[in-house]
């Protein structure tokens, strides 16, 4: 148990240099897309609410898991269009494309 | 199966991260969106597939509806309202996540099973983290949006009693730890954990939001990466981790160019007295020069080099499409046009940035602090746009508010115009002694339409 | 077992993200360096090998595994010492140090 | 117990991530340097703790011996012979691996264990990558030892010959899966894999052996992590990953730089015909001025701007103190003296640099190739030191060996100088248009002697 646990660990201490790394790279200009796009990637606890709705073992978890899937989605939907939307915005001036 | 399952999350999370490696040049950023768009269609399906779900009617019912929201959020969001927005996401995700530990819970004691005590220990971290991300990020929107006020709000023993409240929520989650059965122990450690979120927040003032958005990013974040360990996922464990640095980070970059700590910024205060320090405190006796637009457009239209400032104001103003108009009209006329993005201009990190790009204002015109620095000496005429703090001069002296903090040297150009409404500060609370330099001329009014009136005047001419 | 192996592949893949946003941040001025560096922490088998040396159930593995120290530690060491041997050469400008 | 050990294997990764961060500067390098052997001391003192050691006097034996073996190389070796001794090194490394995973597979059968799927996949494939990266790495060492002949050995149906025995090899790798109990399969197995080790390297030519030292050091992380996968061990997973790709990102920016892909430096055999090319084709009738020491200091005394421009030919005569000796008494004369690194200048990626900073010339006096080149059109005087193809400007225009290849722009300068012993062409084996530019003096010697001798005469005047 505690050594699945230190397996988890590991990976959660390596995703976090990979984090860090990655996100020290993007320039001042797309910290906002930054902002609202890694918001949506924390709407991955969709997939725990999935479970939780859909498993149907207890009323009560399967609420609770139904109001999570409604989050979460708003979560990923909303992160992801959002940020579309803002970096379909960004351009390169056009005189200086090829 | 399950091996399956855990290569397609995987897959999903290097999709994330690959996602997140586009955005480090706008080129890419689009496509890298997409990338990571996709990383969350494959999790979902994964789940869908592989999860055991058995009834389908909530499922689709949850997806549906959240889908809906989402879009029509992301949809009918003005470019200008970005921070509440993500407040409001965020606040989304936590809530997910505590909603989603909870049930594990209940899930297993209907079940029956025996729960160990790692996921006994993780389940009511998560529902913490969670629930606290949840209330703080709605008072953060609510301030943004100006539905609560967004002052700093202080009052007696504050502090004791929000440690106080810290200290009883361990209690309860050391109960919720050795009793996993207790429901009431679980209700308790929520309803406790959102008076935290909410007491945390409220004490804060509105212009620091921002930070604390960014910090309850990264704890939405770290709830995930939690709500991973809960039900043994290593996909959630990854995401989780990778947005909780992403929030760390950009926290670390806002605070550091503010020049303040992240203890300052959250328990400091900053904006209690924002009302006491408005006024002209200190204008008396000197000359502030106020101009016209016609003036203006004079000084504007013979200069060879023209540097846009914009702040705050020009997202208050929403005067974004101007100044790309008069940027346009002043090219025409043969000034080169370049736009000196400050670090915290704005209410958060890249604002400017996002504003500047919806009116269609190419990016590589836009030049950072430390690029466009050097250039002020050779500039004929910067224009400040509801900026205040980002150019004030006294950040280089000690003993202001600002000390320490980087600014944009615009008093080092030939002229200076400043477009604001009135002379009261900016954020920092502090006045500005570049309104007072021989060289700067203030144009009052909305910034919007004192560059309509720019353009017309330049045009005139 | 199939899900452990999972497991263990998404720690390397992890792992391969980190070496590649680190190692691409070497400048070339530190190639060589780099090159003995990483080579000293490939040496890492020396755990295995430390394990089969001393376990001792069985002789031939007993004896591969003395070799395998041998061969590790070699390694190890001639790749940390030669390293450093190298960077201590490294210097910045005298005069133009604080 | 083993959740500790396995903690504190991490904690071992995490300082090997954090010591390749700090290689990131020549400031911190060092420290990274200890930080990472500090891991590595933190896996070995755990394994010996909680690894279910038995029997000391093997281990105890086996570390003091490779210990005192590696400790003496590294004093002994020559920083000319660096590229060498990283062969040398990586080969113990990869046999190591193979080792292991022979112990592994015989320890299981002694203890009568039927062993996993898993497990027979990643045993035969630990002992195949581990011998490879062995013998592959002890031919290399000797091809650059001069042990083994440097040219590129061919010989008929080398190619099918080498398919051929690859697919042998897979054959009985198979059947080290089916069947692990068969001794005899995995001694063929190892022979098979060193045969193709040696087979693979010796048609390579000696001066494309950085290349391949690189590829097998990123072999021998894989066989590692390969390790890792047979003995269920993080610790060795993440280190073998991060050597892995380490291996990879130079060998591709050897390539890149070189202008020649990874499949044309393995198989291309290029070298093959070097003696061939060598002697002076298309000298004649084209004029080349040779000039003596004295010429050579005037230029220099009484120049501005002067660029070094080092290559192997700087190895081979170990001439970097004299360099260096020579740019403090130009620079005593008030010359500024400047350093230009080629990416593939010598025979190793930094080889250049490490010879420089043994002798002491600070590491902001060197210079990239792309920081350098715009530079030489106000250089005085550019002098190239046993350097060829890397300012060879033939590089420019298609059809040559070196199409391509990015080139430091020397002839771009007012003067150049080369110093070298004939008009023999470098590792390309190609000829140099820039000898008969008339911009150009050879300064015909050993690099170590031509040095000295510009000294005396600088000083003589
Ligand atoms: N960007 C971030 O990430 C971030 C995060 C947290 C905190 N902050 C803080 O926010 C501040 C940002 O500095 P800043 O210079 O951009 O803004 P600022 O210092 O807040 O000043 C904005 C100025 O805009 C003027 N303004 C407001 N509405 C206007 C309108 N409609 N038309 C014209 N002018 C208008 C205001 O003056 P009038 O009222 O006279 O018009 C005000 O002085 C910094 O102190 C920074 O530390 C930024
Ligand atoms: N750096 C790497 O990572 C790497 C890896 C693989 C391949 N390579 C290849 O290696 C080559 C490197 O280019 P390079 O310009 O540095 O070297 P080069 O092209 O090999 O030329 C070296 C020159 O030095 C001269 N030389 C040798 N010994 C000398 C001595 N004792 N005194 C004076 N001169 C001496 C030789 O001419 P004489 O015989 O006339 O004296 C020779 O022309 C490139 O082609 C590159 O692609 C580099």
């Amino acid at each position: 148990m505690i050594e699945e646990l230190v397996g988890l660990l590991v990976i959660f201490v390596l995703a976090m240099f990979v984090g860090f790394e990655v996100i020290t790279k993007v320039p001042p200009t797309l910290h906002t897309p930054l902002m609202s796009g890694s918001n949506a990637i924390s709407g991955i606890t969709i997939i725990g609410a999935l479970v939780m709705a859909g498993r149907g073992q207890s009323r009560a978890a399967s609420i609770l898991g139904l109001v999570a899937v409604v989050f979460a989605m708003i979560n990923v939907v909303g992160g992801f269009l959002v940020t579309d939307r803002m970096l379909r915005m960004f351009r390169r001036d056009k005189k200086e494309q090829r | 199966m399950a091996g399956l399952a855990k290569l397609a999350y995987l897959l999903a999370a290097v999709l994330f991260i690959l996602g997140l490696k586009r955005l480090s040049s706008p080129a890419t950023a689009r496509s890298g969106n997409w990338l990571a768009s996709f990383g969350m269609l494959i999790a979902i399906v994964t789940t869908l597939a592989f999860g055991g779900i058995l009834t389908w009617p909530m499922i689709i019912i949850g997806i549906v509806v959240g889908s809906a929201i989402g879009a029509t959020f992301a949809r009918m969001v003005e470019m200008t309202a970005m921070p509440q927005m993500v407040a409001l996401l965020n606040g989304f995700g936590g809530g997910a996540s505590a909603l989603v530990a909870s049930a594990e819970l209940l899930r297993s004691l209907q079940a029956g099973a025996i729960i160990p005590l790692n996921v006994a220990v993780t389940i009511p971290l998560s529902v913490l983290i969670g629930s606290v991300t949840f209330s703080g990020s709605v008072i953060a929107f609510g301030k943004l949006q100006e539905l609560v006020t967004g002052r700093a709000v202080t009052y007696p023993l504050q502090k004791s009693f929000n440690g106080f409240l810290f200290a009883g929520i361990l209690a309860v989650g050391i109960w919720v730890v050795l009793q996993p059965s207790s429901t009431l122990a679980l209700g308790i450690l929520v309803a406790a954990a959102l008076v935290l979120g909410i007491l945390s927040v409220i004490p804060i003032g509105g212009a620091d939001m921002p930070v604390v958005i960014s910090l309850l990013n990264s704890y939405s974040g770290i709830a995930a990466a939690t709500t991973g360990f809960v039900i043994s996922n290593e996909g959630l464990i990854i995401s989780g981790a990778l947005v909780g640095a992403s929030g760390l980070i950009l926290t670390n970059i806002m605070c550091k160019a503010m020049n303040r700590s992240l203890a300052n910024v959250l328990f400091g205060a900053f904006g209690a007295h924002a009302t006491a320090a408005l006024g002209p405190v200190g204008i008396e006796g000197r000359g502030v020069r106020s101009i016209t637009a016609e003036d203006g457009a004079m000084m504007l239209a013979y200069a060879r080099l023209v540097v846009f400032c914009p702040g705050y104001g020009l997202a208050v103003a929403q005067a974004q499409h101007e100044v790309r108009e008069l940027a346009d009209i002043l090219e025409g006329r043969g000034v080169e046009v370049k736009y000196a993005i400050h670090p915290v201009a704005g209410r958060m990190p890249g604002h400017m940035n996002v504003l500047l790009a919806e009116a269609d204002v190419p990016y590589d015109k836009l030049y950072d602090m430390d690029e466009i620095n050097p250039e002020f000496s050779r500039t004929d005429v910067s224009v400040v746009i509801g900026a205040n703090d980002v150019v004030n001069p006294s950040a280089r002296t000690p003993g202001s508010e600002l000390s320490g903090m980087p600014i944009l040297d615009v008093d080092k150009s030939d002229n200076v115009i400043v477009l604001k409404r009135s002379m009261r500060p900016g954020f920092a609370g502090i006045d500005n002694p570049l309104f007072f330099d021989p060289k700067t001329s203030m144009l009052f009014g909305d910034a919007k339409s004192s560059v309509k009136n720019l353009i017309e005047e330049v045009k005139a001419l």
